[in-house]
């Protein structure tokens, strides 16, 4: 069966329509407003990969042998064949240009028979056969820099490194968010470069963001995340509510039960709205997703909570959620540097006192939290004190904690 | 193109400095070359944000192309007169290919039908894993569709309340240690099912990811409704030589992940033996010889990422199906839980997709309006979830360790007797 | 401060009224139903401590130095004043007689200069401070026995043993319970009494048995847990309920809100009642608690569920709750037999596995308990998923499972 | 007495045979002895329900003496006829001594009172601690009761919703760990809430329990609202001496306690460093020294019930005191939780008895009926319970882990601003 998915993959040619110029006035003329399904093409799913599978790759599916990273960002896999492919890793701020693209292209084109692939976590990797390409290849991504003077093409991103931030859309497209993601990003990326482009770490750091509650991306199991929240109630529009939400939905949409329907008078008219119990509020935004009636969003309000100690793999330790160690830092565009500051800081702590091969949270279990917050000079309050629905499994239900700063003999 | 309309954007031009690649100098640099006011207006947008520290998005917004329930967000801005450029900034999702391998005539042909027809921005990529085309208009999303669908053999991806692109790990085909055909099966899930991705008839929104090893290089367990991660049933496999090779340090521990620090010469037994989380690992000092109680093993993949030239994953290899992973709205975040523990992987992939069916049939039914399945599995109870609504035999695997609570819900059938009881008996039996 | 304590120890002096014989007629002499108040004596709470302490207790009170098992059911201490007390500890059935008391009174007097103790787990503890003494106390200890032949006080319940099994009424006393406890106490200490008397166990192993879900002892936090347990839901008797119950309480009473309030028509007269969704029903008998018309005792339904895993100190990991691993076994007077099989099944197979100093939950953690159920012969069930408020936390959310016996590759 | 109606009891009397001490045989004696009716009524009905798999008592009945509102169980036969002395048969918990020592002058006198005024039965000891007096009439409760009190200077201990009967491990008296006076502290509590104990003014019972070390030998962290457990803040006392005669095998590890099993010769690194749950020890082989990095040690007592001729807790003693434990009913059963880490604990342990009335005072005015401490706390939340309720400050110590939900609930008065908000002016900004 897997030979047969072999061979499938080694008959997949790259589909010819790529050659084909683009033809800016095509869809005008087959697209009939009047008869909408005249022309349609549906459900076609995406292109096959295979056809997108440089030679090398295709050649050698599933007949990988192993893996040398042999400078960061560059790792060279061999296969049982004797083949040898190099990857080289460059992080994008994944917000991108189509000129960025077809700088890409350029590059693919000129090193790598024109194939280049995205990573899950938006790098980007090229791929060549041998070193001198090798050598090429990266003086040339080394060289290539914006007009302000940042890397376009930065390498590194594997190994005990910081990779890509994961992120999401903030100011830049969203209607949820609490704070920027791109900007942040950068902030972020700029003062951990060096950490980028190394593998100085105990391990791998997976730092992610997400711009609101809804985390788009996997803050919730990120060594370390970088979360937007909100602090003030929804306000609600009473005169337009009913006319632009469906009230049952809004007052379900609550995980607390917070949202009652209520009916007001404006200027002598009956409307029908919605109450918030304030004090039962968590800030979810839940109601505004389902309501554009009752936006969040605030200036003063809203910032940013760091959770730390996430993972996905299964290596060593099972996956496991990130924790809300800071419930706020103030939002400051354009540099955010108290969040700078902070995710730095947690970072190097957590570089210099974690073994080898232990990631962020293990580092953390296996010292204790309490120390955790101590090393890393974070102070602790009662917003890291779970109060949600499984709260209790957190609990301190023993005599295991050490006496660090934080306790006061009574 | 008439007039171009810049604006000043001190503070977001702050973000061009620093080593970091500055999507503002790319942004800048593009507008530029090309005239676009889309892009000048956005960052004029993001000045705005910047000082108001608040995004300047419109709700929501419902748009999309003929047939399809997803596929495109709707965004507006809130000042239309400042930024007429983008009073209209839908992003449409288009499905990538698996694994996100592409080549650059298919790119440079998509950056040329994106400068046409939309602002030339682009997320490479989407969370979710789509090509993701930033900004456009209305009136241009039909016509992006068609280009797609005709000079691209490409189409949208999915958002609402339906199947979501999945996505996958590179697998196969650049990983040694893939335990599944990643992109075979995404593909085919994929394709299988074109219509739950186009039109939404679920409660909420339903994500496929596949990892091919535990590593799970797609984070499935963590953002994926059904998370299909690649594992393996037999022994793993050992060169003997190359781990004497680690030993020896001839070859660089976890392939050199650790190189910019010196953390002394590689010790096998405090690096591998007693970091096993199962401690079945055993090193023969004097035989200079690797043993693995494979019956204990987990998989948890910590031996083979340090020695890859001298282990790797058996060879009967095949998934373990996970379901319920969610980001925290609304009853908090889940991961995904053990269904099953060992499945094998062959097209047409039956088995799975008989499972698929049975979760979309009883959720479709039975799920409320934005209830993800990780909800509905603990509003039903994982202990039903697997049974009623699956017809799987519960296994220990399906959980980390056994109630503590002494609730159990007996079914009637179950009790000798049943649960009708006769009280004028039992007062005979116990006058009140 | 801690001196004063010392002080006023050493003080204390056993109190003269026990040496006065008892008046049998005195309390009616003083208790006047008419004047209830007239000679009452309240909260005077329980007599001093220190007056009990025996003459080297007293005197070493917070100067012992270490101690030593000197064989199972023999502790010896040593204290820094160079004071030896060997402790001895017997097993009892914790229901006994005042004849049976007498007898350990004249054991204490004989052997102890009067001085006996409980311990917490309801043995009793004979001090004396020399070996022959401690012989021959062995001795005369050995020698009692009942008239079935059991013994009246078996040494043991020291180190790694099974020590004396806390449980509570049964159907000597209560009114909730859904199996007996002495009963089924005494027929699994005959079956476990080699390790009651021996240390050959990995490390202590603590067997609790509650008779239903109150759980009145340490059964939620037990190496290995028998519970009663109902299975019917209640009866409800609508013609008394509510002269006997008080309807809200009841309502409020079910932790599922399974109990709503009916009315229903008997001989023509309207009675208020309750009606319980029995679909709803966990038989967890906090209506009957509250409500005398509403029994759930029943002698097809009844039975035992089996816990394990749970345990109280804080040695290596933290005290961790007992978890259910057999939702069922027949309720089976007056020998128990099944229940007393698998308990042992349990134990031998712990025995046989763990390692020293690890408790049964600390092993059954560390191999899986997938691998439990395997070793243990226990078919796993569906009613040892949680499905109650916290039920989420014990999902298997990650790879880390073993390949036994219970996968079948689909 | 007048004539004695024994009953068969075939099934019953299985239980006399065995090693295990039978109560059976123990009732029967007695009975025999003193022709006691309601031992041999009791053995009657205890058959019936061996037969009928039922209990054969009603439900309660609220009996008690003057003045108290709890401290008797009343317990009524449904088996009035066939076991008329056992037509009533409550339980007296009488207040142990605190660590449960006795002399036989008081214990003596105490089995003629109760074969005078009852069955002649008890519970040496009931779970909770009490000396339970198993079976008497209500005629004769009063006179108990003033037997007690008169008579043997006691008193009843705790039923109902009131404070329960205190209890403790045995502590200094014979214990060499004990950082704790348990008995002082126990005694203390007891008479200090005489009140409490006996006037049921509390939403629900409320259990202190006091043991000296983290062994825990009196359960507390499992069954006692308010657990007290003895631990120290300095460092753990080495006698390196002793350590070297544990490892050279002159001592016996564990005192002992594995002594039937050949467990091998001792090994140090394997059975006390590796075990160490901070790994915070280390062995010098070389120097046959050992060390303990006394700031990452957890106390969790393991290396010291190992070696307890070298290792000894510190000197600076106090306890830990942990809140709401208690069996399932209703919402699951809870293990206590650390609300302050270290609290010195000297006569009159005013800082307790400060804590303790502001936790009463919370519950006693805002706790539902039959709500304990532990409930009303994870209701309440545990943060908000540590900071409003209690006036402490929240620290990691509270908790094992931070919180992984991002659901905070800010208050008005952290949010600069507040939450009202000018419509608006927001509107001004964001037009919809
Ligand atoms: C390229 C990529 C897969 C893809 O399909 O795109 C990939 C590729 C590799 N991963 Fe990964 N991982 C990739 C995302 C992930 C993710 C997902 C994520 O971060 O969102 C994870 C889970 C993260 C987590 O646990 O939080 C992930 C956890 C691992 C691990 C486990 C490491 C650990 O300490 O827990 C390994 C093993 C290792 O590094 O030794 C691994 C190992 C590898 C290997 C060595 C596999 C191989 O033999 O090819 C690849 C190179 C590793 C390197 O970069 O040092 N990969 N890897 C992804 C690169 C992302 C990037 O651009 O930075
Ligand atoms: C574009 C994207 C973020 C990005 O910058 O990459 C995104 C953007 C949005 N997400 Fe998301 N989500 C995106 C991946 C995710 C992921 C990650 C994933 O799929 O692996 C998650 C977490 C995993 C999960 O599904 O739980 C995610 C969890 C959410 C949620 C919370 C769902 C939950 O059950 O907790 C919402 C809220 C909702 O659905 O109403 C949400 C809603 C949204 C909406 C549609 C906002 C809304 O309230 O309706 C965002 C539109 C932003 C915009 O204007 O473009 N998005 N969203 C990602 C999709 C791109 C793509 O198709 O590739
Ligand atoms: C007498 C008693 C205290 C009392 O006030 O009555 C007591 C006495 C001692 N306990 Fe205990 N423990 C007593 C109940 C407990 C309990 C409570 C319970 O079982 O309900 C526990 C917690 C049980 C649990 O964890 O589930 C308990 C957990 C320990 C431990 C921790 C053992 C472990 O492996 O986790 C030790 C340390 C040890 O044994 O090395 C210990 C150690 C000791 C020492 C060595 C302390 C000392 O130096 O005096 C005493 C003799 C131990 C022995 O029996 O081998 N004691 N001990 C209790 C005897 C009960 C009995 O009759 O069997
Ligand atoms: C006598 C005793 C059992 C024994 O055989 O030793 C006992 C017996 C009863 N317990 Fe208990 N409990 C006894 C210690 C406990 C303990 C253990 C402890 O205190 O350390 C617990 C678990 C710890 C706790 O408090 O949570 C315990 C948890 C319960 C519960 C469940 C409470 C909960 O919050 O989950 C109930 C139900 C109730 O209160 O309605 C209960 C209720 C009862 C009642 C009063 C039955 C009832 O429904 O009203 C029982 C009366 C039996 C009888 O006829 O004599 N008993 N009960 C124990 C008291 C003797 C003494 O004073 O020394
Ligand atoms: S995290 Fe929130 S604000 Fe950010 S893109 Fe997702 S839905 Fe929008
Ligand atoms: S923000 Fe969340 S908690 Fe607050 S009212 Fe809206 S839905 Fe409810
Ligand atoms: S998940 Fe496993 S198979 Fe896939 S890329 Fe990562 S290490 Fe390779
Ligand atoms: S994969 Fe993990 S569990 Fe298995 S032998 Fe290797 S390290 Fe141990
Ligand atoms: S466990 Fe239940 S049946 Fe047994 S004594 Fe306690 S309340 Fe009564
Ligand atoms: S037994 Fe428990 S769950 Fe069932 S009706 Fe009574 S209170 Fe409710
Ligand atoms: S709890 Fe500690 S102090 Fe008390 S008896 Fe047990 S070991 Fe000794
Ligand atoms: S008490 Fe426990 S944590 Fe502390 S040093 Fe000893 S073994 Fe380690």
């Amino acid at each position: 069966m897997a030979d047969k998915i072999y061979e499938e993959i080694q008959n997949t040619q790259l589909d010819e329509i790529y050659s084909k110029p683009y033809d800016p006035e095509l869809a005008e003329k087959l697209f009939n407003p009047q008869k909408p399904m005249e022309n349609r093409i549906t459900d076609i799913g995406p292109p096959h990969y295979a056809q997108f599978f440089p030679p090398e790759i295709k050649k050698n599916y599933g007949k990988w042998k192993s893996h040398e990273i042999v400078q960061p960002g560059v790792i060279k896999y061999t296969s049982e064949t004797g083949d040898v492919v190099y990857a080289v890793r460059v992080g994008t701020p994944r917000l991108i240009t189509s000129d960025y693209i077809r700088e890409v292209c350029d590059i693919a084109d000129k090193y790598c028979g024109g194939y280049v692939r995205w990573t899950t976590r938006n790098n980007i990797e090229f791929h060549v056969t041998d070193e001198e390409k090798l050598r090429a290849l990266l003086d040339d991504l080394k060289s290539r820099k914006h007009p302000g003077g940042s890397y376009k093409f930065p390498v590194g991103g594997t190994g005990a490194s910081v990779t890509n931030i994961v992120h999401t859309q903030g100011w830049i497209h969203c209607h949820t968010p609490a704070i920027d993601a791109s900007g942040v990003v950068k902030s972020v990326m700029d003062e951990l470069f060096e950490y980028f482009g190394s593998h100085k770490l105990p391990a791998q750091v997976r730092v992610a963001l997400a711009c609101c509650l809804n985390m788009c991306g996997a803050v919730h199991c990120s060594d370390i995340a970088i979360l937007g929240i909100h602090r003030k109630p929804p306000l609600i529009e009473d005169d337009r509510l009913q006319y632009v939400c469906e009230i049952p939905l809004v007052v379900a949409a609550c995980p607390l039960g917070a949202i009652k329907p209520a009916t007001v008078e404006i200027n002598g008219e009956k409307k029908k709205t919605v109450r918030v119990n304030k004090e039962r509020c968590m800030f979810c935004g839940n109601c505004y997703t389902m309501c554009p009636a009752m936006p969040l969003a605030d200036h003063e309000g809203d910032g940013i909570a760091i959770l730390v100690g996430g993972k996905i793999s299964n290596r060593i330790s099972p996956p496991k959620f990130s924790k809300l160690v800071i419930p706020y830092l103030p939002n400051e565009p354009p540099r955010w540097p108290t969040v700078v500051k902070t995710v730095k800081k947690i970072l190097e702590t957590y570089a210099q006192h974690a073994r080898k091969y232990e990631r962020l949270g293990e580092w953390a279990e296996r010292i204790g939290w309490e120390k955790f917050f101590e090393l890393c000079e974070i102070p602790f309050t009662d917003k890291s004190i779970d109060d949600y629905r499984l709260a209790y499994d957190t609990y301190r239900t023993s005599l295991h904690f050490k006496f660090t700063s934080h306790v006061e003999p009574m | 193109m008439a007039d171009i309309k810049k604006h000043d954007t001190p503070t977001v031009d702050e973000l061009k400095s620093g080593p970091w690649p500055s999507f503002v100098d790319d942004i800048y640099s593009y507008a530029e070359k090309h005239q676009k006011q889309s892009c000048f207006d956005l960052m004029g947008q993001l000045e705005l944000s910047y000082k108001h520290k608040e995004t300047h998005w419109k709700h929501g917004g419902i748009v999309g192309v003929f047939g399809y329930g997803g596929g495109v967000i709707g965004r507006y801005s809130d000042q239309q007169e400042k930024f007429p450029a983008i009073w209209a900034f839908h992003t449409i999702r288009v499905n990538q290919p698996a694994s996100k391998w592409y080549h650059t005539s298919l790119l440079r042909k998509l950056c040329e039908m994106w400068d046409h027809r939309g602002s030339g921005l682009f997320n490479f990529h989407g969370s979710t894993g789509d090509a993701v085309l930033l900004g456009t208009v209305t009136e241009q999303l039909e016509p992006v569709f068609f280009d797609l669908t005709h000079q691209f053999n490409m189409d949208l991806g999915g958002s609402g309340s339906n199947l979501r692109t999945p996505s996958c790990c590179v697998g196969k085909a650049r990983c040694e240690w893939s335990c599944l055909d990643t992109q075979a099966i995404c593909y085919d899930l994929t394709m299988t099912y074109q219509d739950e991705l186009h039109r939404p008839a679920f409660p909420y929104k339903f994500k496929f990811k596949i990892s091919g090893c535990p590593n799970d290089c797609v984070a499935a367990i963590a953002r994926a409704d059904c998370s299909i991660i690649g594992t393996w049933i037999d022994d793993i496999q050992i060169d003997q030589e190359a781990v004497r090779a680690y030993v020896g340090g001839e070859l660089k521990p976890n392939a050199g992940a650790h190189s910019d620090r010196d953390w002394g010469p590689f010790d096998i037994q405090k690096e591998v033996i007693d970091l096993c989380p199962t401690q079945c690992m055993y090193w023969d000092e004097k035989e200079k010889k690797l043993y693995i109680n494979n019956k204990e093993c987990n998989r948890c993949m910590h031996c083979i990422n340090v020695m890859p030239e001298a282990l790797r994953p058996g060879k009967e290899t095949g998934a373990t199906i996970l379901m319920g992973a969610k980001a925290p709205i609304l009853e908090g975040a889940q991961l995904s839980t053990v269904i099953v523990p060992f499945m094998r992987m062959e097209p047409p992939y039956d088995t799975l997709k008989e499972l698929i069916d049975k979760v979309w049939d009883f959720w479709m039914e039975n799920g409320k309006n934005r209830e993800r399945v990780g909800e509905i599995m603990q509003r039903v109870g994982l202990n039903r979830f697997i049974t009623d609504i699956l017809g799987l035999k519960p296994i220990p695997q399906h959980v980390r360790e056994p109630r503590s609570n002494p609730y159990v819900f007996w079914k009637e059938e179950e009790v000798p007797g049943g649960w009708e009881r006769d009280l004028a008996e039992f007062r005979k039996r116990h006058p009140a």
